[in-house]
């Protein structure tokens, strides 16, 4: 048995969403370097002849509908296709027709990389990685945001549009439940060529390796899928740039999940920073509205008491004056008084900033 | 004009592009925030 | 990429990173090839850097659009009948600035000029711009199409025949004495003798003042004259092997010699020079710039003229495209030869020493003759053996038998196709002296000549991963469609297959 | 109870036939969808497959949550930076936020594969380390909260008098609240894309797409605030209490501030550029548009706004909103649909079909008509008799 069954122990319970302590320790330096001795497949891309054996087979094991036109059909290549839900891998043909340089062609499919990031953007956590390698699928939670798909590097992933009730999202399972019998992925052992090989993945670098050294010319110097966003299952050896494939070539090493990291990482400071600065906000323009309430109300205060005073003061001229409209210019030397306090509180409230 | 090998040179330019653009945007902010509020002050 | 910063223009560094930046190159860019054609034009380097990313000047579109002017009004004579490489210069004395000023002055001007001349005449207006950034592109570090002149015997020949044998018009040797160059016969080899490793940017003046000159004066009606422009004669092409008809160069060189050294131990090489020339298209395929002999400077255990390269290495180093193992390997690439010897690349392999060491042993007190014999190089093939147990006529194999009919595999004629190919070879029948050397074509690992074992003895249902070992029906398709493809012959699955009746879908 | 005056005219206006057809038609794609799966509103073929986000993610959810933001800038404005000045917005800027949210929401149910799980990152298993996570939990406490914020609306139109008095002494903490989920999910749905640096053209894509998206979306929600006002007092008069001059007034402080949240987006996207030095792909044809996208719809306007506030011309400033909202929802397509996958040969690229942007327009004229029946009925544009001296 190539794998050991070690226990992934991590991760969020399902259900109650209780965290679940880990067992993992942490550090900014470090590398986790995924589970020991998981498998990986090997592509090399100078070997395959573009039979298409390898779509047939898959589609066979994983009972999907069988190829529309025969397999030695070469106008399929015509046209770059990609896995859909209807059949897990393609093979494309690329370099035809330029110059004299042969065709060459490429299996397409879910490449199992080792830090998935259909598993990181699922907000349902529908996938996992499992020990062995393959990333597998749960479609009993999965509620098709489709976020998988467009996260997806090497558009691996398809949706089974067409169906009502029981949408999944479907790809390459790296033949997940043929290995657990111990067999090898079915596409693996169907290549007439031998173009695929299967096994440790380690091993598998260490193949292709010497295939490199032992073949200088044939092999650009370089194991697609080694560091590529992180690594992946798939393993892929050409002898053309691996950009003329597809592959992306010249790709960061850092996992792709590492980029959302650095977002995710903020949202719980902005949690905690929020709020403490929008009540201190909130506590300072309050402040300043009742500074600005009571230097209004002194103001008025203020004004009405002068007005008091000189009404007074009118009133005992008057008082002493004496005469039969005296009650009535007491009462217009009030109205007087007032609107003008009613004014220096209109200014004092003009002064008032927002 | 060579392309950049290494992150080193690669931020020592990227950082200094940014950091003069920063620097001529906040000078600019400042003649904008007087254009926006020329006509509040008379 | 932050040259601003250090550049002796501070005060302009500020405003220059802005505008650099708005052309500036991503870091992340793939190679950009760009014709012969293209001179990318720099400061020399003791002045320092540009200020904006280099000028990639069309040379053939300004050569075309200027021809009724002539070569003049860019390049000025600098010396009878000799243009001056240089843009409206003679020599770079002038410093930074004047060199700036000369460009910028020659080429706006021009420009300018054509522009209101055609302003009156009316279109078409090729110009050519006038502001910095029409010129001053920022563009990825380009790689240069231009390869090194192929001048092959073929056009050696065509040269001689037009310089009528006035071997000096090119292999001139200034001799003090007589104060004229003349030609030193069977000592120079080109220019490059004397001056390469002087002075190589001498070299490229002198070439090209000396080649181009000479095309542009002949110009009379009737007389042959080669190419002017950069793609002419810098566009890299196929050299191909020397032309039967074309007589041989003479450089004091031996018709056939052994090959032997003061301390070598093996036997002595017997080597045909004379053979190996029309294999090669030029001198410098085995010699480097100058026609010594290998010895000369790759002594037994190297030497500093020899850049450190041993005897043995530089006959044998797989990777030197001057060995002779090197060169030798390198015709494997060929189709008849490389659907063998892709997949048993491995030369020299172990026995094959004495197909060159075939000579006398060196400390035999009998020395061997001066000059090698003219029978000792070559070889006979025996005849293909007849049908039989062990050389079988036509192989069947069952392997496919669920959606194939088994696949007949003609081993007698598959086994003549490869013995024809060698026999109409001379290096391949030299190598290949045992027919049986052909069965480890495809019986690989097993010994030569005997029935080999079954490929099922390695090769079984399931291939074997760490051990890169392939399964039986792999195997058996790697052999087979590997060889098919690299000596280009049919590859179809029904090519070899009948199909089954019952299944259709594969 | 306030009488809604449209009971008595007629039904048969041109605006309420254009409507109707729409959504009629929208009806029908909808049923279609949940008849025959996404595929029966033309999510089929190595399109939909390589562009699995369609009209109705890319611009109801995509454009449809920025241009809500004016209810959380409102809000902020008003309760917690004090500008009373702008109070008598708040209310319609909640309830646009509130509606836009709602059929966003509306959207996602139709273009996921199986809506009724829709709560599942809720309630049965938390997938932390996803963006999307963040923008499920989000939406939905943000959706509440903003019914917290609008309810006072609701309970006096009601007239139930103890549950407004709840919700009128909740607000505050509700603003806050709204605020910090907001500047967590416009920037996250930005962010989403941070895992696509090989699908987003290099000139969109940036470690600070989630940032472009929070900046955006307050000059949106700003700009929205500004168009609603405007379009409310010209068609809902009667509802609306505001002075013309005072709807001048408001236009013009919040054509300041969109300009400056405008001028704010246009460096942090130079400087985006430059953080990536992807400065040599505005050469090439995807360069201009994005030039355009970037020239035409957020500097211009920010020039614009300023000189409208300049020159005290609101129309102007209405006019440059107009613009910003369209460049707002430029931006967003030109990430999630136009600039994505541009690698990919076109028949594996995205491809409008008519059901699909039919079905995301029923959905935007839903909203529409939902908010005009809430303009009409609730206290949005005036005070409501019985409440008008408290706030």
């Amino acid at each position: 048995m190539i794998f050991s069954r070690r226990r992934f122990l991590g991760g969020v319970a399902a259900g109650a969403g209780a965290l679940v302590a880990t067992p993992a320790q942490g550090a900014s330096h470090l590398h986790f370097a995924g589970h020991p001795g998981r498998i990986g497949l090997l592509h090399d891309t100078t070997l395959c002849v573009g039979c298409r054996s390898c779509e047939v087979a898959c589609k066979q094991v994983n009972s999907l509908p069988p190829l529309v036109r025969p397999a030695d059909d070469k106008s399929v290549f015509d046209k770059k296709r990609r896995p859909s839900d209807k059949s897990y891998t393609v093979v494309n043909r690329y370099r035809a027709g330029a110059g004299k340089t042969p065709a060459v062609y490429r299996k397409h499919q879910c490449m199992h990389c080792n830090e998935p990031c259909c598993a990181s953007v699922c907000f349902v956590k529908a996938f996992s990685k499992t020990p062995e390698g393959p990333v597998l699928y749960d479609p009993s939670v999965c509620v098709g945001c489709r976020y998988c798909m467009t996260a997806c590097p090497y558009n691996a992933l398809s949706y089974e549009y067409d169906k009502l009730w029981d949408p999944r999202v479907v790809r390459c399972t790296m033949c997940y439940p043929r290995i657990k019998q111990g067999k090898a992925p079915a596409c693996s052992t169907v290549c007439p060529m031998g173009a695929i090989t299967y096994g440790r993945r380690d091993e598998l670098l260490q193949v292709a390796r010497n295939r490199i050294d032992r073949r200088p010319n044939r092999y650009v110097n370089h194991i697609f899928g080694e560091h590529e966003f992180g690594g992946t299952s798939w393993l892929f050896l050409s002898g053309v740039p691996f950009k003329e494939l597809d592959l992306h070539e010249g790709a960061s090493h850092t996992p792709l999940p590492e980029l959302s990291k650095s977002f995710l990482s903020v949202v719980p400071l902005v949690l905690t920073i929020w709020p403490g600065l929008l009540l201190g906000i909130y506590a300072f323009s309050k402040r300043k509205e009742k500074l600005s309430q009571a230097e209004l109300e002194q103001t008025v205060a203020r004004v009405l008491a002068e007005a008091d005073e000189q009404t007074k003061k009118k009133l005992a001229a008057a008082a002493q004056r004496a005469g039969k409209d005296k009650e009535r210019a007491v009462a217009l030397a009030v109205k007087k008084a007032l609107a003008e306090a009613e004014a220096t509180a209109k200014e004092a409230d003009k002064e008032d900033p927002k | 004009m060579e392309t950049t090998k290494t992150l080193f040179d690669f931020m020592t330019y990227t950082k200094g592009v940014t950091y003069l653009l920063a620097v001529l945007f906040m000078v600019g902010f400042t003649f904008f925030w007087l254009f926006l509020v020329d006509r509040d002050k008379k | 990429m932050c040259r601003v910063a250090s550049s002796r223009h501070a005060p302009l560094g500020l405003s220059g990173a802005i505008l650099l930046a708005l052309g500036c190159n991503g870091s992340y860019q793939e190679e950009r090839r760009v014709g012969a054609e293209i001179i990318v034009v720099r400061l020399p380097e003791a002045h320092g850097a540009l200020q904006r990313p280099p000028v990639e000047f069309n040379h053939a579109e300004h050569a075309k659009e200027m021809q009724k002017d002539g070569c003049t009004v860019c390049h000025p004579e600098g010396g009878p009948g000799r243009l001056s490489l240089k843009l409206g210069r003679t020599d770079d004395s002038g410093g930074r600035d004047a060199l700036i000023e000369t460009y910028h002055g020659r080429c706006i001007g021009c420009h300018e000029r054509r522009t209101t001349k055609n302003r009156k005449a009316g279109p078409p207006a090729r110009s050519g711009p006038r502001t910095c950034g029409g010129c001053h592109v920022q563009r990825p570090t380009p790689t240069s199409a231009r390869g090194r002149v192929a001048f092959t015997y073929a056009l050696h020949d065509a040269h001689v025949k037009v310089a009528e044998e006035k071997c000096e018009t090119c292999h001139a040797f200034y001799d003090k004495a007589q104060k004229r160059f003349v030609y030193r016969e069977g000592v120079d080899g080109g220019c490059g003798d004397f001056h390469s490793s002087r002075d190589p940017k001498r070299l490229r003046e002198l070439a090209h003042s000396t080649c181009v000159s000479c095309h542009r004066q002949r110009t009379a009606p009737g007389q042959k004259t080669g190419p002017t422009d950069c793609r002419g004669c810098h566009e890299a092409r196929a050299a191909g092997k020397r032309p039967e008809k074309t007589p041989r160069l003479v450089a004091n060189q031996p018709e056939r010699s052994w090959i032997k050294a003061a301390g070598a131990k093996s036997r002595l090489v017997g080597f045909d020079h004379r053979g190996h020339e029309v294999q090669a298209p030029f001198c410098s395929t085995c010699h480097h710039k100058t026609l010594k002999a290998c010895k000369d400077c790759h002594t037994l255990v190297g030497s500093v003229e020899g850049q450190g390269v041993t005897m043995a290495s530089a006959y044998h180093l797989p990777s030197s495209a001057h060995s002779c193992v090197g060169c030798h390997q390198r015709q494997l690439a060929a189709a008849d030869c490389a659907g063998c010897h892709e997949r048993r690349a491995a030369l020299p392999g172990r026995d094959s020493c004495v197909v060159c060491h075939r000579g006398p042993q060196p400390d035999k007190d009998v020395a061997a003759p001066a000059t090698m014999p003219a029978a000792e190089g070559e070889v006979k093939l025996a005849e293909l053996p007849p049908s039989s147990a062990d050389f079988p006529d036509k192989v069947e194999i069952k392997l496919l038998a669920s959606s194939f009919k088994p696949s007949t595999m003609p081993h007698r004629k598959i086994v003549a196709r490869l013995d024809a190919a060698i026999r109409g070879n001379k290096l391949a029948s030299t190598f290949h002296g045992k027919v049986e050397t052909l069965c480890s074509g495809c019986h690989h690992r097993s010994p030569a000549g005997a029935r080999p074992p079954p490929c099922e003895a390695c090769h079984g249902k399931v291939d074997h991963p760490t051990k890169d070992q392939p399964a039986l029906m792999a195997a058996f398709h790697r052999q087979c469609i590997g060889c098919h493809q690299r000596m280009g012959l049919k590859q179809g699955c029904t090519d070899c297959h009948t199909r089954a009746a019952k299944e259709g879908g594969r | 109870m306030t009488e809604s005056p449209t009971q008595s005219k007629s039904l048969l206006t041109p605006f309420n036939l254009v409507a109707g057809l729409i959504l009629a038609v929208g009806a029908y794609v909808a049923f279609l969808r949940f008849s025959s799966g996404l595929a029966g509103i033309g999510a089929v073929g190595d399109s939909a497959q390589s562009q699995p986000w369609g009209m109705l993610i890319s611009f109801n959810l995509m454009c449809g949550v920025p241009l809500s933001a004016g209810g959380f800038v409102m809000g902020t404005a008003v309760y917690i930076f004090g500008m009373k000045q702008y109070r008598l917005v708040v209310r319609p800027a909640v309830l646009v936020g509130m509606i836009g949210y709602f059929f966003a929401v509306v959207a996602l149910l139709m273009d996921v594969g199986r809506p009724w799980r829709l709560p599942y990152p809720m309630v049965v298993q938390y997938g932390v380390t996803s963006v999307l996570f963040l923008v499920a939990w989000h939406v939905a406490l943000y959706l509440s909260t903003q019914f917290v914020e609008f309810s006072p609306a609701v309970f006096e139109w009601l007239n139930w008098k103890r549950w407004r008095k709840v919700a009128v002494a909740v607000a505050v903490g509700a603003v806050i609240f709204g605020v910090i989920l907001s500047t967590l999910h416009q920037s996250a749905l930005g962010a989403l894309f941070l895992i696509t640096p090989t699908k987003v053209h290099p000139l969109w894509y940036s470690p600070f797409i989630g940032l472009f998206f929070f900046v955006s979306a307050i000059a949106a929600g700003i700009c929205m605030v500004i168009l609603e006002s405007a379009l409310a007092h010209r068609y809902f008069r009667e509802k609306v209490e505001m002075t013309t001059e005072h709807l001048d007034q408001i236009t013009i402080g919040l054509g300041k501030a969109a300009s400056i949240a405008l001028a704010v987006y246009f460096a942090i996207k130079v400087i985006g550029i430059a953080h990536g030095n992807t400065w040599h792909y505005l050469a090439s044809p995807i360069g201009h548009w994005f030039l355009l996208e970037l020239l035409g719809f957020s500097l211009l306007p920010c020039v614009l706004f300023a000189a409208g506030v300049r020159e005290r011309r609101p129309r102007l400033i209405r006019w440059a909103a107009g613009l910003t909202v369209l460049g707002i929802i430029l931006n967003r397509l030109n990430v999630s649909i136009i600039t994505f996958n541009l690698n990919l040969p076109a028949e594996q690229r995205f491809q409008f079909h008519w059901k699909e942007v039919w079905l995301s327009l029923a959905v935007v004229m839903a909203a529409v008509l939902t908010y005009r029946w809430a303009v009409n009925r609730m206290p949005v544009h005036h005070k409501h008799p019985l409440y008008k001296t408290v706030h």
